[in-house]
C-alpha cells in the first residue's frame, strides 16, 4: 500500500529518537583510541642514531634534523631536530624506517594551533647537559608567563595521570621506585598537583619530595609486610 | 507561441550537493535542464606530477588520497601495480588482510553514498545513521593502521602491520549486526515512496550508451552489464571468493542506489569468506628498501573500485621514482554521462543524479 | 487560573478607567498592550520553537542537539539571535533594494497577524472575527507575496527559483487547505473559530472529519514551506531558495516569521479538529498550547524523517489526489448532515 | 577464449596495414604500435570489426623527444585486451581525436590535452579540463618549471 513506507520511516526515527544516543561530548568526554591510532608524531632524542633513515623515507620532507660528527669518533651527533607536523601525512613510514623506535606517534590528536609557525615542532639537544631536554615550541613563547605556567601546570598533571610512571622515571633513581611513586600520585590527587606543580617550578626540590615518598611508602610496605609474616 | 528565456544556472562549486569542488553550468529552461556543462578542477592536486617526484614506496599515502571513502582500494591498486612491476609476490595473509580490508573499505564508501544520496534528496536522518555505521567501520581501520580516514596501510609487498587482536571481533560483530542496518536502510531511505518516486525512472542511462562512455563499477552494472574487473580479469585473490555481481536493468538512479546496496551485501559476503581462510604467517613480502623496476616495464593494472574501473598506468625509467605515473580515475570518466542522463530532467533530478553517479571529486579532479 | 489573564486585562482596563480614560481610550491601550503581547509570545515561542526542532531533529539522528548554553542548551537559539543581530547585513549590488528590504518585514507582519482571531483560551481572542477561517486562509496566503518579492529582490536564479516554486505550491495547496476547512465549517455552521471551539464541546472534529484532518495538515505542511515540502527553500538543491542572499538579522526575520507560521497553522489545526481549548483539568490556555506543540511535534517528526518530494509531483499530488478527495469530503459531509438532520438530530 | 583470437586479429592487421604497423609483446599488454597518420582506420577496425567497444584508458607519456599515447582497450562481453601505441614528435604534437569512435575519449583527450599539450585534431571541445582556463604551460611535460 502507498504509504507504507512513509510511516516505516515514520517508526524508525520515532524509535531512534527514544532511544540511546551515539555522540560522545568531546572536550568533557574523549574518544577512546586505538593503541595503533596515529596522533602527533613524537620524537624520542635518548634512542636516535642519527642514521637519517626517517628523512628519506618521508613522502613530503616533514622531517629535518641538523648533526654533528663528535670528536674523536665516527658518531655522530643530534643538534636539533624538527618536525614539521602541517606537511605530515601520518602515513607511518619514518616510524616503520626507524631502526631503533626513536619516532612514534602519540595519541594526541589535538594538533590545530593558533599561529602556523607554532605547528613546527622543534627538538633542541645541548651539548652539555643531554639530560635536560628542551622541547621549544615556539609559539609558546611570546605569552605571559602566568599562563604559560598554568598551561604547564595543566599539561604535566594530565600527563602524570595518563602515564605517570614515565614522567617520573627521571625523578628517581629505578624503575622500580618509579612505579611506588607513580602507586602514590595516583591514588593521592593532593600529592599528585604538589608533584606536578614543584615539578615545573623546581625539579631539585621536586626530586627530593618524591624520594621521601618512595622512602615512605617502601617503610610503610615493609611494616604492612612484616605484619602479614608475622601473620603467617 | 508563448516563449520563455534560457538561463544558466551554476550548480556548485560551493553548493550542497556537490559533494566537494563539482560545478556543473546547467542551462536551464525554467525548471527543466536544456543542458549541462561540467566544469572540474577545483580540487585538482597534480598527484600524476607528485608521483613523479616521490620514490615508489613514498607514493603510497598519496593514492590513499584519491579516494578518500575508500582509501584502501586505490591504495591496493597502487601497490599491486608495483607488485606486478618488480614480480614480488605477496604472503597469503597478506592476500587475505588486503581483500578484507578493500571489502570494508567498498561498504564504507557505499554506506556514504546511500548517506549522502538521503541527504541529497532533503533527509537529512538518513545520513546520520549511514555514518554510524560506517564509523564502525573507522574503527576498525583505525585499529589496524591507526588512521580513520585515509589509512595508508598497505605497502608494496603486503601491508604494514598485521592484524591486532581486536580487529577480528569487531569484524565479525559488524557482520553479525549489519543485517539489521540493511533493514533499518530499507525502512528510512530505501522504502520511502517520496524517494523512490524521486529517483525511479530518473537519469536513465542505456547500455550502450554507458559501454561507449566508458562508465564502469556499481553505474554500468545497474545498466544491465555484468562487467566486473573481480570477475573479469581477478586481481589478488578475488578468484578464490564466491559472490555474485549485483545486476539492474534500468540504468536509472533508483537502480544505481539498488545495486550499490546489493554490493555491500556481497562485499560482507566475502569478508566472511576471507575471514574464515585467514591463514597465518607473514604479512609483507622482503622487498628491498630501494625500490626500481628495471627500464622500459609498464604496467596498467586496474582494479574495482568502490566507484568504478580504477586504473594505475605506470612507466619505469629504472629509478627509484615513476617515471610516468597515470591514475584512470573511474570518478572521472562516470562524469563524463552526467550531462546526458540529465538532460530534459528537473533541476532535482541534476541533484539526484549526482548523488547516484557517486563522484568523489578527490579522485576525479586528482 | 482559567481566567488569569482576563483578569489581568479587566484589571487593566478598571484601573486606566479610574485614570479618567474613556471606554474606548481604554480599549485603545488594551489593544496596544494585546499587540505587545503577541509580539512577545511570537518571540518567545520561536526561542523555545528553535531549540525543540534542533532537539528533536538531534534525538532522531541519535545525537543530543544543542546543550552547551543554559538548561539543556536552552540558551543556544538566545546566543544565535544576538549573533544574527551582530552579523553585516548584505545587500547584493544588483538587488531590488526596497523589495529586498522589505520583504522580510511584510512577511513578519504577515505572520504575526494572523494570530489576530486565534482563540488562545476561553474568550481569550483579541478580535472575534465572524470570518475568521476566511481570514485566516486569505492572509496566510499573502506571505506568498513575501516570498516572491524576496526571491524577485535578490536577483539572484537561486532565489528566483525558491521564490517561483513557492508560488505554484502555495497556490495549489491553498485549494485543499480551504477545501478541508470547509468540512469542518458546514459541520460548526460558522465561519467565527469561536462558534468552531464551542462546537467541539462534546466531539472533536477530528473524529467527525479524519480525512479532512489529514489532507489539512498535508496542505498546511505545504502552506508552511516544510519537509517534506520544503520547495521554496530547498537547501540541497536551492542552497537556500528565496533566502540566499538574506544574512544577519533579515535572513532571521524570515526564520522568525515561518515559526510564526507554524505557530499558528498549527493553532488553527488544534482549534479546528482537535477542540481548541477545551480540555478537562487544566486551564484552557494551557490546553491549547499543549495541543498546539503536539500538531508541530508532529510536523517537526515529519520534517526530519522525509526526503524532499519534487517539484511536479507536488504539483500533481496537490490538483490530482488531495482536491478530488476534500471534494469528496465535502460531498459526504453535506450529505451526511442532510441524513442526520432529516433523520432528526 | 581470448588468445587465439587475438593472435589471429593481430596477424589480420599486419597483413592489411604492412608496416605503417609494429606488434610487439610485454608481460601484460600485446602493443600495436602505429603511426598517428593511421590511427583512425585501425581503431575504427578495432572497435566495429574486433569488438573493442570499452575504452578504459587514454594517456600520453613524455619521452624528450617525442611524445607517445597510449590506449587501452577492452572489449567488454569477450573480455579481451589490447594496447595501441601512437607516437607524435614534439615539434608537431598532433593526433587525430577518437572521440567519435568511443565517447569516452573526449574527457580522456581533454585531460592529455590538458596535462601534456598534445592536440587532439577532430575533438569537438578541446579546452583545460582540470587546470584554469588561463593557465599556461603543461605540467606533465617533462620540461614543465615548477615554481618553487
Amino acid at each position: 500500500m502507498k504509504g507504507q513506507g512513509l510511516l516505516k520511516g515514520l517508526y524508525i526515527t520515532l524509535k531512534r529518537a527514544v532511544g540511546k544516543d551515539i555522540t560522545i561530548q568531546y572536550p568533557e568526554q574523549m574518544p577512546y583510541l586505538q593503541d595503533r591510532f596515529r596522533g602527533c608524531l613524537h620524537f624520542d632524542y635518548t634512542k636516535c642514531i642519527v642514521c637519517g633513515l626517517c628523512t628519506k623515507a618521508c613522502p613530503n620532507n616533514v622531517l629535518s634534523y641538523e648533526s654533528r660528527q663528535v670528536e674523536g669518533s665516527k658518531k655522530k651527533e643530534l643538534v636539533s631536530y624538527t618536525i614539521d607536523l602541517q606537511y605530515c601525512l601520518f602515513c607511518n613510514l619514518c616510524v616503520e624506517a626507524c631502526p631503533t623506535n626513536t619516532l612514534y606517534f602519540t595519541h594526541d590528536f589535538e594538533l590545530s594551533r593558533y599561529q602556523r609557525d607554532q605547528i613546527k615542532i622543534v627538538y633542541e639537544i645541548p651539548k652539555e647537559e643531554p639530560s635536560a631536554v628542551k622541547v621549544d615550541l615556539k609559539g609558546d613563547a611570546p605569552e605571559p608567563d602566568e599562563t604559560k605556567k598554568e598551561k604547564q601546570l595543566a599539561a604535566m598533571t594530565a600527563a602524570l595521570q595518563k602515564n605517570p610512571q614515565k614522567t617520573v622515571r627521571k625523578m628517581v633513581e629505578n624503575d622500580e621506585d618509579a612505579e611506588i611513586l607513580a602507586g602514590i600520585l595516583l591514588e593521592d590527587e593532593q600529592k599528585l598537583s604538589r608533584m606536578a606543580a614543584l615539578m615545573i617550578a623546581d625539579r631539585e626540590k621536586a626530586k627530593k619530595v618524591a624520594v621521601a615518598f618512595v622512602n615512605k611508602e617502601k617503610k610503610d610496605r615493609l611494616k604492612g609486610g612484616g605484619a602479614e609474616d608475622e601473620s603467617k | 507561441m508563448l516563449r520563455t528565456e534560457q538561463f544558466t544556472i551554476n550548480i556548485g562549486p560551493q553548493h550542497p550537493s556537490t559533494h566537494g569542488g563539482l560545478h556543473v553550468e546547467a542551462v536551464m529552461d525554467g525548471e527543466f535542464i536544456v543542458d549541462a556543462i561540467v566544469h572540474l578542477g577545483y580540487v585538482h592536486r597534480s598527484v600524476e606530477k607528485i608521483a613523479e617526484s616521490r620514490t615508489y614506496p613514498q607514493y603510497v599515502p598519496y593514492t590513499s588520497r584519491l579516494d578518500y571513502l575508500a582509501s584502501h582500494l586505490p591504495t591496493l591498486g597502487y601497490c599491486q601495480a608495483v607488485e606486478k612491476m618488480l614480480g614480488v609476490a605477496v604472503p597469503e595473509r597478506a592476500e587475505y588482510i588486503r581483500i578484507i580490508m578493500a571489502e570494508f573499505s567498498r561498504i564504507a564508501s557505499h554506506l556514504l553514498f546511500i548517506g549522502s544520496c538521503a541527504i541529497d534528496l532533503g533527509a537529512t536522518t538518513g545520513l546520520i545513521y549511514c555514518l554510524r555505521d560506517r564509523e564502525r567501520i573507522m574503527d576498525m581501520f583505525e585499529m589496524t593502521s591507526g588512521q580513520r580516514l585515509i589509512a595508508s596501510y598497505m605497502r608494496i609487498g603486503g601491508v604494514s602491520e598485521d592484524l591486532p587482536d581486536t580487529f577480528i571481533p569487531a569484524a565479525r560483530s559488524f557482520i553479525a549486526d549489519f543485517p539489521e542496518m540493511i533493514a533499518e536502510y530499507d525502512g528510512l531511505i530505501i522504502g520511502n515512496e517520496i524517494l523512490q518516486a524521486r529517483l525511479k525512472g530518473v537519469g536513465r542511462l542505456n547500455a550502450d550508451d554507458a559501454i561507449a562512455y566508458g562508465v564502469s563499477g556499481p553505474n554500468l552494472r545497474a545498466c544491465g552489464i555484468d562487467y566486473d574487473i573481480r570477475k573479469a580479469e581477478p586481481y589478488g585473490i578475488y578468484d578464490r571468493f564466491d559472490f555474485t555481481v549485483p545486476l539492474a536493468e534500468n540504468g536509472d538512479s533508483w537502480d544505481r542506489l539498488l545495486v550499490r546496496m546489493e554490493e555491500m551485501q556481497q562485499s560482507i559476503h566475502i569478508i566472511e569468506q576471507a575471514l574464515n581462510q585467514l591463514p597465518e604467517g607473514e604479512v609483507k613480502a622482503k622487498v628491498p628498501r630501494i625500490i626500481k623496476p628495471a627500464e622500459g616495464i609498464e604496467v596498467y593494472h586496474r582494479i574495482e573500485s568502490s566507484k568504478g574501473e580504477l586504473g594505475y598506468y605506470i612507466v619505469a625509467d629504472g629509478g627509484e621514482k615513476p617515471y610516468r605515473l597515470h591514475v584512470r580515475a573511474p570518478s572521472f570518466i562516470n562524469l563524463m554521462v552526467l550531462p546526458m542522463i540529465s538532460k530534459g530532467g528537473k533541476l532535482q533530478d541534476i541533484i539526484a543524479n549526482i548523488a547516484t553517479l557517486d563522484p568523489v571529486l578527490g579522485e576525479s579532479d586528482r | 487560573m482559567e481566567h488569569f489573564f482576563l483578569n489581568i486585562a479587566h484589571s487593566l482596563i478598571v484601573w486606566l478607567m479610574g485614570l479618567g480614560l474613556s471606554s474606548k481610550g481604554a480599549d485603545l491601550v488594551l489593544l496596544i498592550v494585546q499587540w505587545i503581547c503577541i509580539v512577545a509570545i511570537v518571540t518567545i515561542n520561536v526561542i523555545v520553537l528553535i531549540w525543540l526542532e534542533r532537539k528533536v531533529a538531534g534525538f532522531m539522528q541519535q545525537r543530543l542537539g544543542p546543550n552547551r548554553l543554559g538548561p539543556a542548551g536552552m540558551f543556544q537559539t538566545i546566543a544565535d539571535a544576538i549573533k544574527l543581530l551582530t552579523k553585516e547585513d548584505i545587500i547584493p549590488s544588483a538587488a531590488d533594494r526596497i523589495i529586498f528590504r522589505t520583504a522580510p518585514i511584510f512577511f513578519i507582519i504577515i505572520a504575526v497577524m494572523l494570530y489576530v482571531v486565534l482563540p488562545m483560551g476561553d474568550g481569550m481572542q483579541i478580535v472575534d472575527l465572524n470570518v475568521g477561517v476566511f481570514y485566516f486562509i486569505s492572509v496566510a496566503s499573502l506571505s506568498t507575496i513575501c516570498l516572491l518579492m524576496a526571491g524577485w529582490g535578490s536577483n539572484n536564479k537561486w532565489s528566483l527559483l525558491g521564490a517561483m516554486r513557492s508560488v505554484a505550491q502555495m497556490i495549489s495547496y491553498e485549494i485543499p487547505l480551504a477545501f478541508s476547512l470547509l468540512g469542518v465549517i458546514m459541520i460548526a455552521g460558522s465561519l467565527s473559530l469561536s462558534d468552531i471551539v464551542a462546537a467541539q464541546n462534546n466531539i472533536w472534529f477530528i473524529i467527525l472529519q479524519p480525512v479532512a484532518f489529514i489532507t489539512f495538515f498535508i496542505a498546511a505542511t505545504a502552506e508552511l514551506n516544510r519537509g517534506p515540502f520544503d520547495m521554496p527553500e530547498a537547501e540541497q538543491e536551492l542552497t537556500a531558495g528565496a533566502y540566499t542572499e538574506y544574512t544577519g538579522m533579515r535572513w532571521a526575520l524570515f526564520f522568525l516569521a515561518e515559526y510564526t507560521n507554524l505557530v499558528a497553522v498549527s493553532a488553527l489545526a488544534s482549534t479546528m479538529f482537535l477542540g481548541g481549548w477545551h480540555g478537562p483539568w487544566l486551564p484552557s490556555w494551557i490546553w491549547i498550547i499543549i495541543k498546539t506543540y503536539l500538531v508541530m511535534l508532529i510536523f517537526m517528526w515529519m520534517k526530519w524523517t522525509f526526503p524532499r518530494i519534487r517539484m511536479d509531483h507536488l504539483m500533481s499530488f496537490s490538483w490530482k489526489v488531495l482536491i478530488p478527495v476534500t471534494l469528496a469530503n465535502i460531498l459526504v459531509t453535506g450529505a451526511g448532515i442532510q441524513f442526520l438532520a432529516g433523520m432528526g438530530w | 577464449m581470448g588468445d587465439y583470437n587475438l593472435d589471429k586479429m593481430l596477424a589480420e592487421l599486419q597483413n592489411l596495414m604492412g608496416d605503417k604497423l609494429e606488434l610487439s609483446e610485454d608481460a601484460f599488454f600485446n602493443w600495436i604500435h602505429i603511426s598517428p597518420d593511421q590511427l583512425l582506420v585501425l581503431m575504427d577496425k578495432l572497435k566495429n570489426e574486433y569488438g573493442f567497444n570499452y575504452l578504459a584508458n587514454l594517456t600520453a607519456v613524455d619521452y624528450g623527444e617525442y611524445f607517445e599515447i597510449v590506449y587501452h582497450l577492452y572489449s567488454i562481453p569477450a573480455n579481451n585486451k589490447t594496447g595501441v601505441k601512437t607516437r607524435v614528435s614534439r615539434n608537431q604534437a598532433q593526433v587525430d581525436s577518437v572521440c567519435l569512435i568511443w565517447p569516452t575519449a573526449d574527457w580522456q583527450e581533454r585531460e592529455v590535452y590538458d596535462l601534456m599539450g598534445i592536440d587532439f585534431k577532430g575533438h569537438p571541445n578541446l579546452v583545460r579540463v582540470l587546470l584554469p582556463d588561463d593557465f599556461t604551460g603543461h605540467p606533465l611535460r617533462k620540461d614543465f618549471e615548477m615554481e618553487r
